[in-house]
């Protein structure tokens, strides 16, 4: 499938999850298209907040993005965010990197919330509820579901089902349970891959773009 | 005489167990693997998703799908497994690393850490996974100078900077002096280039 | 004529859309898989690990480390994929599944579930992944005969057995007629060897 | 490591997550050297409770289960069980399987405790708080710790890492992460692993024993 055909997914409004940390799994190629699709208003929820002027920095730049949910927006080179950011122009939600992972996962998994003992005590958690169990402090957490997911892996099977690189491997399987709707970039799709060692079974991808 | 930064990681990894799994963070705590005894056993864990990371990537071992938590190029080492950011997470979250060594702004007496940001008004806020890592492995040790460039300290009685986490350091590593964080308060373990009474008497935290 | 399990089957492998991830329960639904139309894409999931589950195994294609929910050795259709326990049952609470085929003690008129357990009192109690099932697809389908060896209806105003989901039931099918059970009330889909007045009679449901 | 060297680390009392769906995944020989090594008053986790006279039926037979948390203890070949049960010298405790898993991976995962949907409004949601989260009920589960899990594996490479085979993989992943000493049973140790395919990173392993 095209990739700009894939990304016709995205409406308005929408939340989408976008794979990668830094550059590694990143889905270039549909952010592109995404820019070039139109969308507007989105929440993106990804580890950063994009680098340098392209990718998810450019899709900012474009101001398609009301809101961003991530753990670590401020980079040496994320300076469109800082701009939208300290213009007024885009929400920030900061969420500590293990509790974004879990969060998407808690969506795909159907768990209705959790208790992370992560950011106890610091200004993080300010808002959430604070629980005692086994005499260790939790906060509750809340899912993160996104309408699309948009993530890179590294080949496909006919069927979808995905295998990863490396490090590259990072938010793409979570954030293709978390999602009505996932996307997957890959390098080649290929007749058959090791049934132990697919990572992304195919029922949660919904569209291929080799790219 | 105060230890150079090298120094510093050479002492910090003298106290890792051999065979320990350990989170090394960005910046300084990074040194620490150049010290590590080969045959060590030592396995490095970075929370972008993988076991058994080895040294910095140099030239053709260039790989941009391979890097460590502060997106640097990195190798594999023999025996390493990927996995995806919810299971490396919940490997720290679950307590299963032994040791993570982290950079610090304070430490104060019972263990609070505050190493993600300073509260000014105007920055923009970033944590990553520093919070889920203080909270997560057995033991945290920090490596941070012990006196800020104004002089002022940074292990003190109580954190003026936003917390990452609430008692959860072990150890601190500094220039000038090894501290070990217990339940009875701060013992001085070792210092550098002074005593323990200078160091008291420049700090506010009473030393055991 | 009311129909034999094989036509019920059939009935139901005929509702099933094309390219569906489907769960077939113990027992009678296990039947359904012999009526999938070739090349209509449906995937089997069984809840013990794998999606792409393939007919049931004989002879030398027999592996003990292949099995089906029910135990049974099963084979292996290409873009299988195998997967761990939580894995399994997070992608069936996480509603990825469409369809989930289960049999059934007694359903009631809002679709609420009773096949675990009689509540007889000397009963060991089991359930399996029943309850997850019964909440987790998109769909359930229950099939069952309509009415108990003693006569009496297993589609009820409401459960006597304990639950094992509540409202989770979308369809059912039995012998004499299948049912969808919608918001508005339980609708009568198609009758076999008898009409939906007939059955009306001899339910306590009302029937639209 | 032989069988009863490795199976030393269970100690009276102890709550032990024993592997294997039926047969598939089951680890015999482990199973077999705990009951020589004879500890006793044992909790025991498990999707089932013992099949026939071998395994962890014999384990029971032997009396040294003093309680079982499984899914579906009652089977055409569960007399052991059953006779014990009605008897009244063995507590149950019945979850069902998903929560089962999930439950496990909360302890390995550092979760607190967590909300699902699963035995909403059944007898098994008794004495379990319920909350209602965007209209929907579920029921806050509490993690399940082993002090020791005993697991089988196809392969493992010299620091631990494990794949399994096929459906036999079923709950080992989970109870790697969940008890304080993993002991996994394999059929070899190899020199290496594609470390994309590792299921069971070597972390969670603590002994091998080949079998």
């Amino acid at each position: 499938m095209a990739a700009l055909e894939a990304v016709e997914a995205v409406q308005d409004g929408d939340t989408v999850l976008v794979g990668g940390f830094g550059m590694a799994g990143m889905p270039v190629e549909l952010i592109d298209a995404l820019i070039e699709h139109g969308a507007s208003n989105l929440t993106i929820v990804s580890n950063n907040a994009g680098n340098g002027d392209t990718g998810l920095a450019a899709l900012l730049a474009a101001g398609r993005v009301r809101k961003v949910i991530c753990s670590f927006p401020r980079q040496s080179d994320s300076w469109v965010f800082d701009g939208l950011y300290r213009a007024g122009k885009i929400d920030l939600e900061l969420v500590p990197q293990g509790n974004l992972a879990e969060r998407m996962r808690a969506a795909g998994a159907g768990i209705g919330a959790f208790y992370s003992p992560t950011a106890v005590g610091t200004p993080l958690a300010s808002g959430k509820e604070v629980r005692v169990i086994d005499g260790r402090e939790y906060l509750l957490e809340y899912p993160i579901r996104g309408d699309v997911a948009l993530i890179k892996a590294h080949k496909s099977d006919r069927m979808g089902n995905l295998v990863y690189r490396k490090t590259a491997r990072n938010f793409g399987p979570v954030m293709a349970t978390a999602a009505a709707v996932t996307i997957a970039q890959v390098s080649s799709i290929v007749d058959s891959l090791d049934p132990e060692a697919v990572v992304t079974p195919a029922i949660y991808v919904n569209r291929l773009v080799v790219a | 005489m105060s230890l150079t930064r090298e120094e510093m990681a050479e002492i910090v990894a003298r106290d890792i167990p051999d065979g320990s799994y350990v989170n090394l963070g960005i910046g300084q705590p990074t040194m620490v693997a150049s010290y590590l005894r080969p045959g060590s056993g030592v396995v490095l864990h970075t929370e972008n998703g993988m076991l058994n990371m080895g040294p910095v990537a140099t030239g053709d071992d260039i790989d941009p799908d391979l890097t460590n938590a502060g997106k640097q190029p990195v190798t594999e080492l023999p025996g390493a497994s990927y996995f995806h950011h919810a299971d490396s997470f919940a490997m720290m979250r679950g307590g299963h690393l032994d040791v993570c060594i982290m950079g610090a702004f304070q430490v104060s007496a019972k263990g609070d850490l505050a190493n993600w940001s300073t509260g000014a008004p105007d920055a923009i806020p970033a944590v990553g996974g520093a919070m889920d890592l203080a909270i997560g492995a057995k033991q945290v040790f920090v490596m941070m100078s012990l006196f800020a460039k104004d002089g002022k300290p940074k292990l003190v009685p109580a954190c003026t900077y936003p917390l990452t986490g609430k008692a959860c350091v072990s150890r601190v590593y500094t220039d000038v002096a090894t501290f070990a964080v217990t339940p009875d308060g701060v013992r001085v373990v070792e210092t550098f280039g002074t005593t323990a009474e200078e160091l008291a008497a420049r700090l506010d935290v009473s030393l055991i």
